[in-house]
């Protein structure tokens, strides 16, 4: 809780460019009240970057950098390094950041080495399931069926055709301490899991799903509805893990049908036709139950 | 005045390690060097070459070796496939591995007098010595013995500096012998 | 220094950019029903939200909020009424 | 203290003269011996750094970026595709002026893929924004790491700084090389790394934000400028390390046999030994020919260029990189200065040879000096072609 006079001293301040009902610079506010301003944070190319720092503008008051669109991960890297040759990095969080285009596609090179090094780096991801900062292009993690700009729908398309790549278990895979996912739509969820990572030390990867309201096409106000339908559809699990072993999930507290979650979305406006529509939400049904039974959120 | 070698191997015989440990030889003789291989990516058993070039001025020029002084052929089989006696001197020599005679190598020579070869049996000694079929430091202490160009003191003490103390001492006691061998005293062989 | 120029900002610099304009509705906290649950700071994507846990007096900085109805939407007692900016 | 070295252990041991605290790589012929010999000296106690080998050349940049940009002083090694891989890296470091310093052991680009030494790869780079200084001998590659660091670090300067060291040629050639011993010299010569704005807790700026048109011209002028004024800085830092060091190779250029010249040979990087050889042969025949030497390609030593070749008659270019679609590129931009001066008496003659790890021989240079007399203005004309491969 925050009287008038500390708003202006968080260390993600008011003044940036975000889209109004910004479910990722929510994600950011949340995220950094909690890792202080003993912390040096990078980000990738994307809307965050965009919208925070037009020059001479910084929405940061912690320090910020971002380089390019792939490297946030290997930046952070050579940042932990420095401080660690200068004796620095007992009290300082290195916080890397990208979208899910630069975190899972362009980036994941850089991400899997900084992993495998185990860089005491905690790198999040905000998952907006596409290419938002360029106009909703369809990156690896855009979800089955969802229109964008680059996977459309159309006669002979429900949209994108391929599932969202696993990338938390991609993260586990390199037998990193800490991994999570986590929602914009669950922020006392999303702030101990960010707490949990400050407090250990090596790799730790966070995802987050963060709503975006031109690239999912709803109102404003829905962010954080949305957010929380994923979770309670499953669709977007939220676990936590330790090295590649899974040590919690989020339980659904009253399962509900995918259909309430995609009606709301102009992406996936297109299902909602005809018959054949319906067999694709089926599918996309599947893919929550599959992930109800596989993290065995109910 | 410069002196040019040019040494011809088989990957993993250990040329390039030669060229270096000549250059720093004629350095420790009290003159300039350099040494360098032939760039390959050649892979183990594949020809190889390796140069060096020793001078009592710096050294500036960097092309390779066309016109030797000296050519070191540490594995006679090459002879069949790459033109080692190529572009040699006419008061070259050319220091060959091998315990065949002159006389069975006429044919690959292409009209090279045959006082310019030595055929020298490295193999044999560093068998002797060593007990394993490496035979660049071995030919290091003959051509010390043949050109007289370096010391065999430099060489033993650069091929000890290489290879540490225990493997270092035994290859420098290759060179030694081979010297030894060159200079008449073929005892024990 | 001259390099500062598109590279190098100052902290918290955006403070002087006024986001209230973007608004076309923005929240009246009504001081009803509300509980103090802090949902409507928490879920604030400016941060635009204060208020007081103990005298359930919220409000917001109209500076800055951007009137996404958000804190209106996810408002579990109903207490923040969207109403439109007249301009 | 005189030793014989191979080049890339005088790298490694220039750069460890300079105390990087964080050294980034990955490896590529013929760059490995470089950073192997450093990993060695870091695994034996003997350079108190961090070393990080990353699994691209595009990360061993960033994290020389990242950990740059917290105020310390970063060092990395390429060559070739590696380079290429990192070229968006470098824009980027260049652009939010940060001094690192990187080594390229120059080679040939693919396809068809060639492991040998050219130039090829520093061309790609050559608008980055780095200066890019290119070394003669081992000797001169391993004082020059110093200087370079001496020059990026420089607070009106701030560039990343480009040592082009001729791959194999330079890399793999053991040679005499005189040590720096006293580094307590050599830390006045090269002071630690002070910056004025960095990553920092205490004082938290945002690096690296969003330049929209109506400042990125504004940030690009900057840059420009500052490039342009690193050549007092190079010319500076090596007249320092002459006085400290008693050693010199030129600052921007270096001028051999120029005095009388009216004809003289323009090259870059490891074959001037030989070019020197082959003139000094000619100038015993009474040849009146000399030697420019490009020290600096970036920034282009435009003045000196003018004020050695203005009185000469034929000058030829020896270059190993190639502009397809245009021809030679440093003659060319000879060609510019003096145009640009309005000297228009002077015939420049742009050749290509030592291409993907040709060996360059002092025949191919008395043939491009047979041929400059005869031919005006030629570019990127190939020497030593076989017929039977065309």
């Amino acid at each position: 809780m925050l009287t008038k006079e500390e708003t202006y001293n968080q260390l993600f301040t008011m003044g940036h460019t975000g889209c109004s009902g910004c479910a990722q610079s929510m994600a950011v506010k949340l995220i950094t009240e909690v890792l202080g301003k003993n912390t040096i944070a990078t980000s990738a190319t994307g809307c965050l970057e965009v919208f925070s720092t037009r020059w001479p503008e910084s929405s940061w008051k912690i320090p910020w950098i971002h380089s390019l669109f792939e490297n946030s991960a290997a930046v952070a890297s050579g940042i932990e390094a420095a401080l660690k040759i200068t004796g620095k990095k007992g009290g300082i969080t290195v916080l890397a950041q990208g979208g899910d285009g630069g975190t899972a596609d362009i980036g994941l090179q850089a991400l899997s080495g900084m992993f495998e090094r185990n860089h005491d780096v905690l790198y999040v991801c905000y998952d907006n399931g596409a290419y938002m900062n360029t106009g909703y292009q369809r990156s690896g993690l855009t979800p089955f069926d969802a229109y964008t700009t680059t996977s459309p729908s159309g006669k002979e398309s429900f949209g994108n055709q391929r599932p969202k790549k696993y990338m938390p278990e991609i993260a586990m895979a390199h037998r990193i301490p800490y991994t999570a996912v986590a929602s914009a739509g669950y922020p006392l969820d999303l702030q101990k899991k960010v707490k949990k990572a400050k407090s250990i030390i090596g790799a730790k990867y966070l995802q987050v799903d963060v709503p975006c309201v031109p690239g999912w096409k709803y109102e404003p106000k829905y962010s954080v509805k949305l957010a929380q339908l994923a979770v309670q559809t499953g669709l977007y699990p939220l676990f936590e893990a330790e090295y590649d072993k899974i040590i919690s999930v989020k339980k659904i507290s009253k399962k509900v049908p995918v259909a309430e979650y995609l009606k709301l979305q102009g992406r996936f406006k297109h299902l909602f036709r005809d018959d054949a529509g319906k067999a694709e939400i089926e599918k996309i049904q599947k893919i929550a139950d599959e992930n109800i039974e596989h993290f065995g959120l109910l | 005045m410069m002196k040019e070698i040019r040494i011809h191997g088989r990957g993993g015989q250990g040329s390039v390690t030669m060229a270096s440990i000549l250059a720093i030889s004629f350095f420790d003789d009290g003159n300039y060097c350099q040494a360098f291989p032939s760039f390959g990516s050649e892979r183990t058993g594949a020809p190889v070459q390796a140069f060096a070039r020793f001078s009592d001025k710096p050294i500036r020029t960097r092309h390779q070796i066309y016109e030797p002084d000296y050519i070191i052929v540490q594995d006679i089989t090459l002879l069949k496939s790459v033109p080692v006696y190529k572009g040699i001197k006419e008061d070259g020599k050319i220091l060959i591995n091998s315990e065949a005679s002159v006389k069975d190598v006429t044919a690959e020579l292409g009209g090279i007098s045959e006082e310019s070869v030595i055929m020298f049996p490295a193999l044999k000694i560093a068998m002797k010595v060593l007990s394993k079929p490496i035979v660049n430091t071995t030919l290091l202490g003959a051509f010390s013995a043949l050109s007289g160009v370096v010391s065999i003191d430099s060489v033993k003490k650069e091929i000890e500096n290489r290879f540490g103390s225990k493997l270092g001492k035994l290859n420098a006691e290759a060179a030694q012998t081979a010297y030894n061998y060159i200079k008449g005293d073929k005892s024990g062989f | 220094m001259d390099f500062k120029a598109g590279i190098i900002a100052m902290p918290g610099a955006a403070l002087s950019n006024k986001t209230g304009s973007f608004a076309n509705e923005i929240p009246v906290y009504q001081h009803k029903a509300c509980t103090g649950c802090n949902l409507c700071i928490y879920f604030c994507p400016e941060g635009v939200v204060y208020g007081d846990k103990k005298t359930k007096i919220y409000d917001f900085d109209s500076d800055y909020c951007k009137g996404c109805g958000i804190c209106a939407e996810e408002c579990p007692v109903d207490d923040i009424k969207m109403v439109l900016v007249e301009k | 203290m005189k030793k014989v070295l191979e080049g890339s252990m005088a790298i490694a041991e220039g750069v460890r003269l300079a105390e990087p605290h964080v050294i980034s790589a990955y490896p590529i012929t013929p760059q490995t011996h470089i950073v192997e010999h450093l990993s060695q000296m870091v695994a034996d106690g003997d350079l108190k750094a961090e070393f990080i080998m990353v699994e691209s050349e595009h990360s061993a940049a960033s994290v020389v970026l990242g950990a740059g940009a917290c105020g310390v002083r970063t060092y990395t090694a390429t060559a070739a595709q590696g380079l290429l891989y990192m070229e968006e890296v470098i824009y980027n470091i260049a652009g939010m002026r940060l001094p690192v310093v990187i080594t390229v052991a120059n080679r040939a680009v693919s396809a068809p893929i060639n492991i040998w030494n050219d130039m090829q790869d520093a061309m790609a780079i050559r608008d980055t924004g780095a200066v890019m200084l290119v070394a003669e001998n081992n000797q001169e590659a391993y004082d020059m790491h110093l200087q370079a660091f001496k020059i990026a670090e420089n607070r009106d300067v701030m560039l990343p700084v480009v040592v082009n060291v001729d791959g194999f040629v330079l890399t793999h050639t053991f040679e005499v090389v005189e040590t720096i011993d006293d580094i307590e010299k050599v830390r006045q010569y090269l002071p630690p790394i002070n910056m004025e704005y960095k990553l920092d807790v205490e004082s938290p700026y945002s690096f690296g934000t969003l330049g929209e048109p109506s400042v990125y011209t504004e940030s690009r002028y900057n840059l420009y400028n500052a490039m342009n004024y690193s050549r007092n800085i190079i010319i500076d830092s090596a007249k320092e390390f002459k006085d400290m060091f008693g050693r010199f190779y030129g600052s921007l250029t270096d001028s051999y046999k120029m005095d009388d010249a009216q004809t003289v040979i323009v090259a870059m990087g490891s074959v001037l030994g030989t070019i020197k050889d082959v003139v000094d042969e000619l100038r015993e025949s009474g040849k009146k020919i000399g030697v420019l030497k490009i020290r600096s390609f970036r920034p282009f030593p435009e003045e000196e260029i003018v004020s050695a070749l203005k009185n000469v008659k034929n000058v030829i270019v020896a270059e190993k990189a190639i502009c397809p679609g245009k021809g030679g590129i440093l003659s060319v931009e000879i060609r510019d200065v003096l145009y640009k001066h309005k000297i228009n008496s002077v015939n420049v003659n742009g050749y290509t040879l030592g291409l993907g790890g040709r060996d360059i021989t002092p025949r191919n240079i008395y043939d491009l000096v047979l041929r400059a007399e005869k031919e005006e203005n030629v570019d990127g004309e190939f020497i030593g072609l076989s017929q039977q491969y065309l």
